[in-house]
C-alpha cells in the first residue's frame, strides 16, 4: 500500500496546555506543516506526551505508513527519549524521530503570537527537512563496573554508602577531613524532635567503618578523574597522618603522651572554641579512631628535635610513622555520587554585626558546639569570660536573602535558630530573643515546634538587625551587646541589650565548588551549587552520565531531606548497576575510508583517544566504544571523510536550509 | 510604510551548556528577541566552519555560537577547537566582505539564562544597526559552497 | 608638585572658616596647590535636592565644569555635602542616561564644557592616597601635646560612595593621625550622623543626636572629637553648651578639624589653623596648641 | 492623624508605579519589609512613619499618606540604609523624590522648619548661586517659626564672636550663567 522508500512525515505539535498554545497558534503552526514536503499527517493536540498522545503516533505510523516522526513541543532534554520510544512501539527505528523545540525556545520567551507562530514555522520547516535525512540507527551499549565511588562522608555520603553496601555494592567514601561525619557530627540535637544527633550519627559511623562492602577513606581527595559511565578511573590521594591506620589500635595513647602537656593549638572542629594537641583526633567518637599528627604545630616537624614521647607510648604496635608521604590510590568505579555538601557564610562579611570584634558574638556552629555535651565546654553554654549569659539573641538571616551576600534562604536557618533557642533557654534559662524577616517552618512537625517555643515565651522580633554594638545609652545597656532592630510588628524601632548573640549564617557552596565540578565535569546553577539534571524529573542526575548528586552541594536542605536524596541517589546508582549495562547515544564519529586521505588531523584531536591509525591501510579508524560524540574530528577533517550518526553534515545542512528558505 | 528589518540570526549552541542555558531562558521566562533560530550540535567543536558559510550564503544576517566555558567543556576542550576556527573564520568572512559583528562566539553555562538573552538582543540591534547583507556576497558563497 | 582644584562651598566661608584656614594652611607645609574654583556655586546639597533635583544635578555639574575649564580637573571638596553631590551628580549622568543628556544639554546651553576627566575629590583621601600615613609621618615637626582623639567621620563622605573610605568601621582618619603621633580611640559611633541641618530646623532632635556622639566619646576617653565636615564640627561644638544646661553632665570637648589636628602636627603657623573659633574646648586648646609653651620648653 | 482604616479608592497603584521609575528607586517592589532601613535609620524614632512603612505605603499607592508625613522631611540624608538595605533600595532617593513631589503638591507639613529652610535654601541659590547662612537660617525662622531664633541667640552671638556667622550676602558674579543652565531644566 505504502511505498517505504518515499519518505512519510507526521508532524504534531504540541499545546502543553497553554504553555504552547498561548502565544504558538498551534492551529496555525500545524496547518502549516500539513503543507510542507513529505508531510503526510500533521496534527495538534493538548499534551503530545500523554499517553493518548504517544498513541495517536503509534497509531498514525500503523494507519498512515509513517516513517519519520517530528513533535513541535518541550526542549529534547525534556522528552526527546520519551517520543524515541513512542517511535520505536510504532514499529520504526526509534532514531527516525526528530524534536522541535517550541517551548523554551519560543512561547516561553516570546510575548507576541504573530513573531512566535513564524519562529516556530521556521523550526518545524527545519525539523521535517532534517527528519527526511536521517536513518535508523542501534544505540551501543556500555557494561557498567559495579563499584561506586561517594565523595564526602558527611551524613549524605555515609547514608548513600551504607544503602550500596547493604545492597551488596562495593563503595569507595572519600573524606576530606580526619573523621567521617560531617557538620552533623557537630551538631548536639537535631530538629525538630530534639533527638540527640550523636545518637543517630554514630551508629551509623561505625557500621561504615565496619562494613565489608566500604572502603573508607578519610584525609584523602580525588586527585584525577577520568573515563565515562560505567567505568570511570579515579586517582584518590591519601594525605599523610603520620599514624598507620593498619597499625593503629586507637588507644590515643599518643596524645596523652605528647610532650604538650596542655593542648595549645585552636582546635578545628570547635572552631577554636577548645584547644587540640599537635596529634590529636577531632572528636572522641571519630571514625576512624586513629589520631592525626599536624606537621605546623609538631616539634618533631618543626624543628626536629623532639622527644618522641608519642612514638614511645606507641611502643611495640609501631603504629607512628614520621616519615609516611601522600599515597596514591588508582580504583575503577562505574558509577558517583558527589555528596561534598555546604560551608557555612563567613560572618565577618557583615561588619556591623560585630563578628571577630566583639568576644560574646558567636556564630551559629559554634553554639551548636557550646550546646553539645561532648563540646568544649561539656555542654556549659558560657561567655568567653565564664559568665552565663541571661539574656541572648538569635539573629536570623546573616548572609541570608541579601543582595549585598547570598540572595537565596539557607532553609535550614529558621529552624535551627528555634532548635538553639530552645537548648540555650533549657541550659541556661536565659531570655532568648529571635529576630527575623519571615518564619518559615514547612517542614513535618516543625510548625507544632514554632509554637512549643512561643509557648516557652520566647521573644520573636520580626525584624532584621539593624546593627550590634557595645555602646549603651544608659546603666541598663552598659558592658552589654545592644541590638538595634525595627519590631516590625510592634512599629517601634527597638534597642535591646543582651550578653551573647548568636548569628544564624546561611549555607554557601564549598569555596573550592568550582575544582570539584570541574573535576567531575557538572554544572552549577548561578549561586554556585551544583546543578541537577532537571530540578523535578531527575533530582539527584546531572548532565554527566554516572554522576550523582546528594545533600547540601546541590542546595541548601536539612538532614531529613539529605538522606532522602541520599537515598534517591543509591536507588539511581544501584538502578545503573543492576542494569548492568547502559544504553549509549548512537551519535557517534566513524571514518568513511573512500575519503580519508590519511593525513592524521583527526587522530590528535580526539580528547578520549578513541582515534587511531592503522599503518597498514593507512586510513584513521575510530573506536565505537571510545567514542563520546563531540564531533571535533568531524568538523576538523579536510577531506569530509568522517561523519557523525544523528548529527551528519547532511543532517544540519538541511536544518540551515530549512531555517532560512522563506517558504 | 515598508516593515521594519528583522535580521534573522543561526544559532549553533551546544547541546551541555549554551543550549541549557537557554532551556533555562525559557523556564525562567526570560523574554528576549525572538530573531535566532537555534542549531543543537553535541559540542560548539562540532560546528563545521562549512556550517557558517552555507547559513551565510542562504541568507542568515548573523550567526551565533554557543558553547561552554573555557576549563568547562563537557567533552573537555571541544570548545578550544572551536575558538581557533572562529578566529579563521571571521577573517576569512571579512575578506569576503561581511562584517566581523555578524559572527559572534560567546560562552554561555547552563546556569547563564540572562545571558542568552543579553548576548541575543545584542546581537539583533548590532545586526539592526548593520542593515541587511550585500548581495553580492550571497552569491559568492552559493558557488563557494 | 601634584595641584588641585578647590570648591570651599558656603560653608567654608561661614561657620566653617576655621576648616578652610587649617585646610589651605596644611595644603601649603604639605607644597600642594589648591586653587579655588573662580567663581564657583552652590553645590545644590540636601536641602536643595528636596525641591528639585534636575537642576541640582546642574548646579553641580557647572562647578565641575569650571574645573575643566580650569584644566585642573582634581575637584577637592571638604565640605561632605558637597562632596557627596558633586560625586553623585558626575555618577548619576553616567547611571542614568536621561540625567546625562540633561545635564550635557544644560551645560552646553550655558556654554560650559562637559564633565569628563574631572574627579571629585576629598581632602581626607587625598592625604591618604595623594602623600599617604608614611610621609606625613617623616614630615612631623611637632609632638602632639593634646589628649586622645575620636575620629568622627560622620555620613555622607562615606555612604553611599566608599573612595574616600569604607561605610563600616573606616580607619583612614585614624591612620594619618597615628601616623603624625596623634593617639585615636576605638569611636563605634564614627559613621553616625550629626543630623546636619536638622539642628537648624528641628532643634531638639538634632542636639540630642550629638548627645549621644559626645557621650560615646567621653566614655571611650576621648578628649576632643576630629571632624571632616564643616556641619559635623558645628553642630558638635555649638551643642554643647546647651547639652551641659540640659542634662547637668560637663561636656567642653574640643572639636577640630582633622586638618587642625594635622596641620598643627606638620608645623603649621597656628595662628593659621583657626583654633580661636572653636566654642567648646578653647581651655584644652589653649593648652594644647600654644606655641609660647613650646618656646619655654625650647629654653629649659 | 493618620486613620487606621484604608480604603482602597484612596490608593493609587499607578502612581507606585511612577515613583519605582525614578532613579534610585528601581527595586521599590522587591522590599522584604525587613525593617533594616528602619533599624539603621539615626532619625527614625522620631518619625511618624518608619522609612519601612513609607515603601510599604509608597508601594501600595497611599500617596497623600506620604507625603503629607514628617518622615520624609526627617531624613538627613546619611544613606544608612540605602548602604545596608538587603535588596539595595536607594531609600535616600526616594526620600528626596517624595519631598519633590511633596512641595509641588503643597502637601508638606506646614511652617514644618526643614520644609520652610529647603524652600528658602532653594530661592537662595536660584538667585543669588550661593547660600549664606545667615540670611537663611533668618528667613527659615521667620517663614516657620519666630521662636525657633531666641533659642539660637546665644549660639549666634558664640557664632559671631568667633568670626564664622558672616552677615554679608553672597552671590555668584555670572549670575546670567546659572540662569541659562537652570533655563532649560525641566522642574521635576
Amino acid at each position: 500500500m505504502f511505498d517505504p522508500d518515499d519518505i512519510r512525515v507526521g508532524v504534531y505539535v504540541c499545546h502543553c496546555g497553554t504553555n504552547i498554545a498561548a502565544t504558538v497558534d498551534v492551529r496555525e503552526l500545524a496547518a502549516y506543516g500539513a503543507g510542507l514536503p513529505h508531510v503526510a499527517v500533521s496534527r495538534e493536540y493538548k499534551y503530545v506526551c500523554s499517553d493518548p498522545g504517544q498513541d495517536l503516533i503509534r497509531q498514525d505510523i500503523r494507519d498512515h505508513g509513517l516513517n519519520r516522526i517530528v513533535v513541535a513541543s518541550c526542549s529534547p532534554h525534556l522528552h526527546e527519549h520519551t517520543f524515541r520510544t513512542a517511535t520505536a512501539m510504532g514499529g520504526l527505528n526509534a532514531f527516525y524521530f526528530h524534536m522541535v523545540n517550541i517551548r523554551e525556545q519560543i512561547s516561553w520567551v516570546n510575548e507576541d503570537k504573530v513573531s512566535g507562530t513564524a519562529k516556530a514555522k521556521d523550526l518545524l520547516r527545519a525539523g521535517v527537512r532534517r527528519v527526511a535525512m536521517h536513518r535508523p540507527l542501534e544505540r551501543g551499549s556500555i557494561p557498567i563496573h559495579p563499584d561506586v565511588l561517594i565523595v564526602g562522608g558527611g551524613i549524605a555520603g555515609i547514608h548513600a554508602a551504607l544503602t550500596l553496601a547493604n545492597a551488596g555494592k562495593h563503595v569507595y567514601l572519600v573524606e576530606r577531613e580526619p573523621s567521617i561525619g560531617g557538620h552533623m557530627a557537630r551538631f548536639d540535637k537535631t530538629f525538630p524532635t530534639l533527638d540527640c544527633a550523636a545518637c543517630i550519627l554514630t551508629p551509623k559511623m561505625s557500621s561504615v567503618k565496619n562494613h565489608p562492602n566500604i572502603t573508607l577513606w578519610t584525609y584523602s581527595d580525588v586527585s584525577a578523574l577520568e573515563g565515562y559511565v560505567g567505568s570511570y578511573k579515579v586517582t584518590v590521594t591519601r594525605r599523610p597522618r603520620y599514624i598507620d591506620e593498619s597499625l593503629c589500635v586507637g588507644c590515643l595513647e599518643c596524645i596523652d603522651a605528647c610532650v604538650y602537656k596542655q593542648a595549645k593549638v585552636p582546635d578545628e572542629f570547635n572552631y577554636g572554641l577548645g584547644k587540640r594537641r599537635p596529634v590529636y583526633v577531632p572528636f572522641p567518637q571519630a571514625v576512624p579512631l586513629v589520631p592525626v599528627i599536624d606537621p605546623e604545630t609538631c616539634i618533631q616537624f618543626k624543628s626536629g628535635k623532639c622527644k618522641k614521647t608519642c612514638i614511645e607510648a606507641c611502643g611495640d604496635r609501631h603504629a607512628i610513622d614520621l616519615r609516611q608521604e601522600a599515597k596514591q590510590e588508582i580504583i575503577e568505579v562505574g558509577s558517583i555520587i558527589v555528596s561534598t555538601g555546604f560551608q557555612a557564610y563567613d560572618a565577618r562579611r557583615n561588619p556591623y554585626y560585630g563578628y571577630g570584634v566583639y568576644p560574646n558574638v558567636y556564630t551559629a556552629l559554634e553554639v551548636e558546639r557550646l550546646v553539645n555535651a561532648s563540646g568544649p565546654t561539656a555542654g556549659e553554654v558560657v561567655l568567653r569570660d565564664g559568665r552565663k549569659p541571661q539574656t541572648v539573641g538569635i539573629v536570623h538571616c546573616v548572609g541570608s536573602r541579601d543582595e549585598n551576600s547570598n540572595r537565596w534562604c539557607s532553609r535550614v536557618c529558621c529552624m535551627y535558630s528555634l532548635k538553639l533557642a530552645h537548648l540555650i533557654k533549657e541550659h541556661t534559662g536565659a531570655e532568648v530573643y529571635n529576630f527575623y524577616i519571615d518564619m518559615r517552618t514547612p517542614g513535618k512537625g516543625f510548625e507544632e515546634f514554632y509554637q512549643k517555643l512561643l509557648n516557652e515565651r520566647v521573644h520573636f522580633i520580626r525584624g532584621r538587625v539593624a546593627e550590634i554594638a557595645d555602646w549603651g545609652l544608659d546603666a541598663t545597656e552598659e558592658g552589654k551587646l545592644v541590638i538595634r532592630v525595627e519590631d516590625t510588628l510592634a512599629g517601634k524601632v527597638r534597642r535591646i541589650p543582651v550578653d551573647m548573640v548568636v548569628l544564624s549564617t546561611g549555607l554557601e557552596p564549598q569555596a573550592d565548588a568550582n575544582d570539584i565540578r570541574r573535576l567531575f565535569n557538572i554544572s552549577c546553577s548561578s549561586e554556585g551549587f551544583f546543578l541537577e539534571r532537571h530540578p523535578k524529573l531527575a533530582p539527584v542526575s546531572t548532565f554527566t552520565d554516572g554522576v550523582f548528586l546528594a545533600g547540601c552541594c546541590q542546595g541548601p536542605k536539612d538532614i531529613p531531606d539529605t538522606v532522602a536524596q541520599a537515598g534517591a541517589a543509591a536507588a539511581e546508582v544501584l538502578a545503573l548497576i543492576d542494569a548492568g549495562h547502559v544504553e549509549t547515544e548512537p551519535n557517534t564519529a566513524y571514518v568513511l575510508d573512500e575519503f580519508c586521505s590519511g593525513c592524521k588531523t583527526c587522530v590528535g584531536l580526539c580528547p578520549y583517544h578513541a582515534i587511531t591509525f592503522q599503518e597498514e591501510r593507512r586510513k584513521s579508524e575510530i573506536n565505537q566504544a571510545l567514542c563520546k560524540g563531540c564531533g571535533t574530528c568531524v568538523a576538523a577533517c579536510p577531506s569530509a571523510a568522517i561523519g557523525q550518526h544523528l548529527f551528519e553534515d547532511s543532517e544540519i545542512f538541511e536544518e540551515v536550509e530549512g531555517i532560512l528558505t522563506y517558504a | 510604510m515598508p516593515e521594519p528589518f528583522e535580521p534573522k540570526i543561526v544559532a549553533f549552541f551546544c547541546n551541555w551548556c549554551t543550549y541549557l542555558g537557554a532551556d533555562l531562558a525559557g523556564t525562567s521566562r526570560l523574554k528576549y528577541a525572538p530573531n535566532a533560530r537555534v542549531v543543537r550540535v553535541m559540542c560548539s567543536g562540532r560546528v563545521d566552519p562549512q556550517f557558517v558559510l552555507d547559513a551565510f550564503a542562504k541568507g542568515a544576517d548573523g550567526v551565533l555560537l554557543g558553547g561552554c566555558h573555557p576549563g568547562d567543556c563537557h567533552y573537555q576542550e571541544g570548545n578550544y577547537k572551536a575558538l581557533r576556527r572562529f578566529k579563521l573564520l571571521q577573517q576569512f568572512l571579512g575578506q569576503m566582505g561581511i562584517e566581523p559583528e555578524r559572527i559572534r562566539l560567546e560562552w554561555i553555562s547552563a546556569a547563564e539564562a540572562d545571558r542568552v538573552r543579553t548576548v541575543i538582543n545584542e546581537m539583533v540591534e548590532t545586526l539592526k544597526r548593520l542593515g541587511p547583507r550585500k548581495a553580492p556576497v550571497e552569491t559568492q558563497f552559493a558557488e563557494a559552497s | 608638585m601634584s595641584a588641585y582644584s578647590y570648591f570651599p562651598g558656603c560653608s567654608l566661608r561661614g561657620t566653617g572658616a576655621a576648616y578652610e584656614e587649617s585646610l589651605l594652611a596644611l595644603f601649603h607645609v604639605l607644597g600642594l596647590s589648591l586653587t579655588e574654583l573662580e567663581d564657583w556655586n552652590c553645590c545644590g546639597a540636601t536641602s536643595y535636592m528636596s525641591i528639585d533635583e534636575g537642576s541640582a544635578f546642574l548646579l553641580s555639574a557647572r562647578n565641575l565644569a569650571l574645573a575643566h575649564k580650569a584644566k585642573c580637573r582634581d575637584v577637592v571638596a571638604p565640605c561632605s555635602a558637597c562632596y557627596l553631590v558633586l560625586r553623585k551628580t558626575q555618577d548619576y549622568a553616567v547611571r542614568y542616561p536621561a540625567i546625562g543628556a540633561h545635564v550635557g544639554k544644560s551645560l552646553a546651553a550655558a556654554n560650559l564644557p562637559a564633565l569628563d576627566g574631572v574627579r571629585v575629590r576629598h581632602p581626607l583621601e587625598v592625604l591618604y592616597n595623594d602623600v599617604g600615613a608614611d610621609r606625613i609621618h617623616q614630615l612631623v615637626k611637632r609632638p602632639w601635646r593634646g589628649g586622645p582623639v575620636a575620629c568622627y567621620y560622620g555620613c555622607q563622605i562615606v555612604r553611599p560612595y566608599h573612595e574616600v573610605d569604607r561605610d563600616c568601621n573606616p580607619t583612614r582618619m585614624d591612620e594619618l593621625l597615628n601616623a603624625a603621633g596623634v593617639p585615636t580611640v576605638e569611636y563605634a559611633l564614627k559613621t553616625k550622623c550629626c543630623g546636619g541641618s536638622l539642628t537648624g530646623t528641628m532643634h531638639e532632635i538634632g542636639v540630642r543626636l550629638n548627645y549621644v556622639l559626645l557621650k560615646e566619646a567621653v566614655r571611650k576617653r576621648a578628649q576632643a572629637i576630629v571632624t571632616v565636615c564643616p556641619l559635623c564640627q558645628y553642630n558638635l561644638d555649638a551643642c554643647q553648651a546647651e547639652i551641659r544646661r540640659g542634662t547637668g553632665e560637663r561636656y567642653d570637648l574640643p572639636i577640630l578639624y582633622f586638618t587642625q589636628a594635622l596641620g598643627w602636627v606638620l608645623g603649621a603657623d597656628p595662628e593659621a589653623l583657626g583654633f580661636s573659633r572653636s566654642i567648646s574646648g578653647q581651655k584644652s586648646i589653649r593648652q594644647w596648641f600654644s606655641t609660647a609653651t613650646e618656646e619655654a620648653k625650647a629654653y629649659v | 492623624m493618620l486613620r487606621k482604616l484604608k480604603f482602597q479608592r484612596e490608593a493609587d497603584p499607578d502612581w507606585a508605579r511612577r515613583v519605582s521609575q525614578r532613579p534610585g528607586c528601581e527595586r521599590l517592589f522587591s522590599c522584604l519589609q525587613c525593617g533594616t532601613c528602619s533599624g539603621t535609620c539615626p532619625l527614625s524614632i522620631y518619625m511618624d512613619i518608619s522609612p519601612r512603612r513609607v515603601t510599604a505605603l509608597v508601594r501600595e499607592g497611599f500617596r497623600e499618606d506620604v507625603l503629607r508625613s514628617q518622615t520624609i522631611w526627617l531624613c538627613a540624608s546619611c544613606y544608612s540604609c540605602a548602604v545596608h538595605c538587603p535588596r539595595q533600595i536607594q531609600i535616600t532617593d526616594l526620600m528626596y523624590g517624595l519631598k519633590r513631589e511633596a512641595i509641588q503638591e503643597g502637601l508638606q507639613p506646614r511652617r514644618l522648619p526643614v520644609a520652610v529652610l529647603a524652600q528658602e535654601f532653594y530661592h537662595m541659590v536660584r538667585r543669588r548661586g550661593r547660600n549664606s547662612e545667615f540670611s537663611l537660617v533668618l528667613r527659615m525662622a521667620l517663614r516657620s517659626n519666630p521662636f525657633i531664633l531666641l533659642g539660637m541667640i546665644r549660639t549666634g552671638w558664640k557664632l559671631i564672636r568667633t568670626g564664622r556667622l558672616s552677615l554679608r550676602r553672597e552671590h555668584i558674579e555670572a549670575l546670567p550663567e546659572i540662569r541659562d543652565l537652570l533655563g532649560t531644566e525641566v522642574t521635576r
